[in-house]
């Protein structure tokens, strides 16, 4: 026994001997995923962080912030430890994360109790901002963006759909927000299904829905099982238009599935080729740090969500205090970010303004239509 | 006549099944010469992968050339992997420590700990995220058979794994080499007392394993176009799997266990839904063990 | 539980002297003292909700690793699916918070029963499999529990997860306080390792144990071989299903990516880092493996790599584990208390 | 003399061949009786059958007046009949102690609650104390108290086969049965054995012998059954067999 409380002391020992902080300085908790099976997506936020944060400070303001980045691996294990750590850590005014809702719920019961605002760039559970006050996040739930593609692939004239999506809590919401909305406008879901996560093959899958015959599909899938799932689709022949969400908008879907993502139409409200300044710039400055990479949603979506927290902590200043910045966070109004502006709403939920994108010649391309 | 609809399905769960027969081919070689499971047999199969990849993007050599680097890569971790996870638990050659609990017990858990370091230092050096070749290396141009749609990278992973399958049975029944393996695998005490040289043999096995594996990792890493750390995992479940239902020692078994898998996972897909396909096939081994405690085509030799 | 009892006159065999009670309470009273006492002390006196959080999955792990041990270290039966009856104690405890409102007093007893009687029905069919055919079952087995969380959409909430509204409670009374619940999760985790530690240290313990060494001697020694690996699983599942009420309830919120397959295969690598057949092995192997990779996230995107080394050099080094079963038998004999009485050679080696 | 073990017209078939063909015999109360044949005459077949381990395909085999088909291998241990094994099958990794508590424990079960809570109670205390006293009665017996424990696994060979015979002895047997206990002995080792054996049958306890070795056997048993080719082929006293003309061909292969 005498060995577990040496290591916890190690542990302390550690902890306490992270260097002192300047008066001045203001410390932030970004918990995600730097190892594990999703690494890539966190390995991709903390860059976002550090070119946020690296703006901030550098732009004379009169107090500097820290970003405490912890890995949690998307295991709901490591991230309650981190939340901990966070909480107890009285300098921390606020948390960005995690990657996973799951991740960010198991966290976010360990915030509502400590009263320690946390803005997730990703989480999409429904059920995320009702645990309590302190959860916000700056992705566009499915309520709003299953309506609108909804409507998109209605104007079209697309009125059989079929619908998938990862067996997920996202997934999940995206066939119900979607579903529903196209019942409501009359429409009718010709199929539906849900795959597991990383599935490889998607060729029977694909086989089950051109035998519904829809005219459309509409998906739910992040980059890696979408190029899986356009290539497999080509390769079969299928010819029915695809539709996914701002989920899959990565560069990297294109370069996996190559021509095979051509004409998939999708939503978003990021678009590396808006000439807004802050959007080229943020740009620049990703494609400098990544190997002339472009940035795709996700990164722009932790990227503005680091900067709208860093706005609320500027505004709780002097002197921010975890309850100060809560405030601030929730007060959040038409913020200019490389996402659109950004407005909290009262159940701290982000209003998005979404854009239509279309896959042409290998690029994503905004249409009107 | 059929419905050309279960023709395809049917079709898409036999080439799937021809994926994991990949690996199980060389995951049951070693298992049968060794007797012990073989953890980090998925990430040989990862490394294999990236071999080719780092080759192709360096290079842009020939397939031929593409083909023996990623041999090459598969030998030499298949070596470093017996030496590293196996070698040092045979401390003692008599046949009772060579197929002892402990031995199994240790050479699976050193071989998990291995597959860990390797599969988080891939993702060190490459990242976590999906990689692709480039599109000319890529097997999958869709192939059409009456009604049916395949890729030609079904008709060459079919081509592989047939020469495997052909060119190990060969090696195991023609050459001496393989009776070496044969002889160890069936009685490893009885081999080194008639002068085989069962390190080498068991070395032999693994580098001939390896290389199976990694040959299969880039083979699927061009036929879906994605190589990634944990591209392993999933097929090395299944290719357990196939081997159990085999019957461990069988390697023809092991292949026409992992088509069964292959098509019930399809088969589920089209009559029952994706997200319960894999249901079905652990359903699937489960009564199979039940009917058949010792696999379908396992011998019932000394109980392991 | 007094070993006097067996000394009546007459029925002293010869060659026996009397039980050696001087020693058998100071290694149990230390372990209570530094569970119960001097560890809350500290707890308390940092006061760093950090440390509760790392000091109660600590204590879950343990008692996950504990109930392995007694199936795959003790029995001898390679599990590759224990995650998953984990899993099934922390949703019974979940869904009967959420749907019946039901309260953690119900929830824990109950979440191991659910496990146990999951366990034993999955266990009748596959229960005469030997070795690795056993082993793939279990895998198999896991796996089909996890596929039922995330897939059974309508009853479990599939990826959903499930939001566990009730924290820590004993008859009404809460216990959410930090260090009540470290006090609820040490006691719970206590009396199952106590109750494990009986189990395993005793004749239905070495029953298990020579059906692990050769079940067909063992059959022929009258030992029912069956009955009692079902028993070892079914009765390791309980203790499972038990960690993962406490999970559930201690964190609020539980979705079907926690019983993963790689969770199986953690909760092993701390019983075979450990020492199999060993349950403080087992104990050890857990409080390593949970704290190491806390303990090196100075390390950053390498302390996974390190975690793995770390593996690989203590199964190397350690062939038998940090604490093996044959020391680690002596020393619960010795120093447990657990020693029927002492032989003429002086050592005590029966059980009580 | 009560009959302890009526064998009838027991068969076993494997595949073509019969290993065990049609063969009759008992074993009274009291009895030391040995089984002998060549190799490959069946004797370990016979002995599976006997003990569980093998079905019949024909025949019965009564234990104590009580038919054995359908028993599994424990039950019919739990009867009375207790075994040891031709190739040495001790728990290598328990200690002495540990092993010969299993065969008590196996005749005198104790299951989950017992060992949760058998503390608690009178009962369940005086249960692990009997246990704990047969093993130790049955160290007593073969001389293996002193390294009681020591694990199985660093016994030298000889002690592993007295090993043996005390976890069968733990059982408190009515019918014990030694398979090639002489097998791997020395000359000296033989003869103790010998003694021993006689030892326990003098206690009242009923021993079969099972040997292809024929010196130990003639020397000790009161009784011999001869099988060679599955078949019983001889029946009687050591005199008797050693004058048989069917055991000198079926061993020599000669016609006598």
């Amino acid at each position: 026994m005498t060995f577990r409380r040496l290591a916890l002391a190690t542990v302390a020992a550690a902890a306490f001997a992270a260097p002192a902080l300047a008066a001045d300085t203001v410390k932030l908790g970004y918990q995600l995923p730097l190892t594990g099976d999703t690494a890539q997506y966190g390995q991709d936020f903390r860059k976002a962080a550090e070119i946020a944060l690296d703006e901030f400070n550098a732009a004379g303001k009169p107090f500097k912030v820290e970003i405490v980045f912890e890995d949690s691996r998307s295991d709901a294990k490591e991230g309650t430890n981190i939340a901990r750590k966070f909480v107890d850590d009285k300098a921390i005014v606020g948390v960005l994360g995690d990657f996973t809702s799951g991740v960010s719920m198991a966290s976010a019961q360990v915030y509502k109790e400590a009263g320690l605002a946390q803005l997730s760039q990703t989480a999409s559970h429904p059920d995320y901002t009702k645990i309590s006050k302190y959860q916000f996040r700056n992705i566009a739930t499915q309520a709003q963006e299953g309506p609108y593609n909804a409507q998109w692939m209605a104007s079209k004239g697309y009125k059989n759909v079929a619908v998938i999506a990862e067996q997920t809590d996202w997934g999940q919401s995206v066939v119900s927000g979607y579903s529903e909305a196209v019942k409501a406008g009359g429409g009718t879901v010709a199929f539906s299904e849900f795959f597991n996560r990383g599935l490889k093959d998607y060729r029977s899958l694909i086989s089950k829905i051109e035998r519904a015959k829809p005219d459309a599909i509409y998906t739910g899938f992040f980059y890696e099982d979408g190029a899986q799932f356009l290539k497999q689709l080509q390769q079969l022949g299928v010819k029915t238009p695809v539709y996914s969400t701002s989920a899959a908008y990565s560069p990297k879907l294109i370069e996996l599935a190559g021509d095979a993502a051509e004409g998939v139409r999708l939503t978003s409200n990021f678009l590396p080729t808006d000439p807004a300044p802050n959007v080229q710039h943020f740009v620049t400055e990703w494609k400098k740090r990544s190997a002339d990479a472009v940035p795709g949603q996700f990164p722009a979506q932790a990227y503005d969500a680091v900067r709208i927290m860093l706005a609320a902590v500027e505004k709780a200043q002097p002197n921010p205090t975890r309850e100060k910045v809560r405030d601030a966070l929730a007060q959040t109004t038409d913020f200019p970010g490389v996402t659109g502006k950004t407005t909290f709403n009262a159940e701290r939920e982000p209003v998005k303004e979404l854009v239509k994108v279309e896959v042409k010649g290998g690029a994503f391309v905004p249409v009107a239509e | 006549m059929i419905d050309p609809y279960y023709l395809q399905q049917l079709a898409i769960g036999l080439s799937l099944g021809m994926t994991y027969a990949l690996m199980a081919i060389g995951f049951t070689l070693i298992f049968g010469v060794l007797n012990v499971v073989n953890f980090a047999h998925g990430e040989i199969y990862t490394l294999g992968a990236f071999a080719g990849l780092v080759v192709i993007s360096a290079t842009a050599p020939p397939v031929v050339a593409v083909i023996f680097a990623v041999l090459a890569a598969g030998a030499l971790a298949g070596f470093s992997l017996e030496r590293l996870a196996f070698k040092p638990f045979r401390r003692f050659t008599d046949e009772a420590s060579l197929k002892s609990r402990a031995m199994r017990e240790s050479t699976l858990l050193s071989s998990l700990a291995v597959s860990i370091v390797a599969r988080e230092a891939l993702e060190l050096l490459f990242g976590s995220q999906m990689r692709s070749a480039p599109a000319e290396y890529l097997i999958n141009t869709p192939v059409r058979v009456g009604p049916v749609i395949l890729v030609t990278g079904d008709f060459i992973i079919f081509g592989v794994a047939a020469v495997m399958l052909v060119g190990l049975q060969y090696l195991l029944t023609r050459t001496r080499a393989g009776l070496a393996i044969r002889a160890v695998s069936n009685n490893p005490l009885g081999a080194k007392y008639v002068g085989i040289d069962t390190d080498r043999t068991i070395i032999l096995t693994f580098v001939v394993g390896s290389m199976m594996g990694a040959a299969a990792g880039i083979l699927m890493g061009l036929y879906y176009g994605a190589v990634f750390p944990a591209m392993g995992f999933v097929p090395g479940i299944k290719a357990f799997v196939a081997m159990v239902m085999g019957g461990l020692s069988s390697i023809p078994g092991a292949v026409i266990c992992a088509l069964i898998l292959g098509v019930s996972e399809s088969m589920a897909t089209t009559f029952v839904s994706s997200g319960w396909s894999d249901m079905v096939a652990y359903g699937f081994l489960i009564l199979t063990l039940v009917f058949f405690p010792n696999g379908l085509f396992g011998a019932r030799r000394e109980r392991v | 539980m007094n070993v006097s009892d067996l000394t009546a006159p007459g029925q002293t065999p010869s060659g026996l002297t009397a039980p050696d009670r001087r020693r058998g309470w100071i290694l149990p009273a230390l372990v209570a003292l530094a569970v119960f006492v001097a560890l809350p002390a500290a707890l308390a006196a940092f006061d760093r909700g950090y440390f509760y959080q790392i000091a109660n999955l600590a204590l879950i792990f343990v008692l996950l690793s504990a109930s392995m041990h007694l199936v795959t270290g003790v029995a001898g039966l390679l599990h590759l699916g224990h995650a998953a009856f984990y899993g099934v104690g922390a949703y019974t405890a979940a869904l009967m918070t959420s749907k019946l409102g039901l309260g953690f007093t119900v929830t824990l007893p109950a979440s191991g029963l659910v496990a146990a009687a999951v366990a034993f029905l999955v266990a009748l069919p596959t229960m005469r499999l030997v070795s690795i055919y056993f082993a793939v079952a279990t895998l198999a087995i896991g796996q089909m529990l996890y596929l039922v969380m995330l897939n059974w959409v309508e009853f479990t909430k599939g990826p959903n997860g499930v939001i566990v509204t009730k924290g820590f409670e004993l008859f009404g009374f809460g216990l959410s306080g930090r260090i009540a619940a470290y006090y609820t999760v040490a006691v719970v985790v206590t009396l199952c390792v106590v109750a494990i530690g009986r189990l395993s240290h005793s004749y239905y313990g070495n029953a298990l144990r020579s059906i692990r060494e050769d079940d067909q001697c063992a059959d022929a020694m009258g030992v029912r071989t069956v009955r009692l690996k079902m028993e070892a699983f079914t009765l390791s599942a309980f203790f499972a299903g038990v960690a993962g009420a406490l999970w559930a309830h201690m964190t609020g919120y539980i979705s079907p990516g926690d019983f993963k397959f790689s969770e199986s295969i953690l909760i092993l690598a701390m019983v075979v880092v450990g020492g199999l057949g060993s349950l403080p092995g087992a104990v050890i192997g857990a409080l390593l493996l949970i704290l190491l990779p806390e303990g090196l996230r100075g390390l950053g995107d390498f302390r996974n790599v390190m975690v793995g080394l770390v593996m690989f050099l203590s199964i190397l080094l350690l062939p038998k584990g940090l604490l093996g079963e044959v020391s680690a038998l002596g020393l619960v004999r010795r120093q447990f208390g657990a020693a029927w009485r002492r032989t003429a050679g002086g050592e005590g080696i029966g059980w009580r | 003399m009560t009959r302890l073990l009526d064998i009838r017209n027991a068969s076993r078939r494997f595949g073509g061949v019969l290993a065990v063909n049609d063969v009759t015999a008992h074993v009274d109360e009291g009895e030391l009786v040995g089984l002998i044949g060549p190799n490959g005459a069946g004797k370990t077949t016979l002995f599976n059958l006997i003990s569980g381990f093998t079905p019949l395909s024909s025949g019965t085999v009564a234990f104590g007046g009580r038919p054995l088909a359908g028993l599994t291998t424990n039950q019919v241990a739990r009867l009375g009949m207790s075994r040891t094994f031709q190739n040495l099958r001790v728990f290598p990794n328990m200690t002495v102690f540990d092993n010969v508590s299993v065969g008590a424990v196996g005749a005198l079960p104790q299951g989950a609650l017992g060992a949760l809570f058998g503390g608690l109670s009178e009962s369940g205390r005086q249960r692990s104390a009997d246990i704990s006293r047969r093993t130790w009665e049955a160290l007593e017996a073969v001389g293996l108290t002193q390294v009681a424990g020591e694990l199985a696994a660093n016994l030298p060979y000889g002690q592993r086969k007295y090993l043996e015979i005390a976890r069968a002895l733990a059982m408190k047997p009515r019918f014990l049965i030694l398979d090639e206990p002489a097998a791997g002995l020395n000359d000296t080792e033989t003869r103790d054995l010998a003694a021993f054996i006689k030892r326990l049958h003098g206690q009242g306890l009923t021993v079969m012998l099972v040997e292809h070795d024929m010196t130990l056997v003639m020397g000790i048993c009161q009784r011999i059954l001869v099988l060679a080719s599955g078949r019983k082929i001889a029946d009687g006293t050591p005199d008797a067999i050693r004058n048989d003309p069917a055991v000198l061909e079926a061993y020599l292969g000669v016609d006598a």
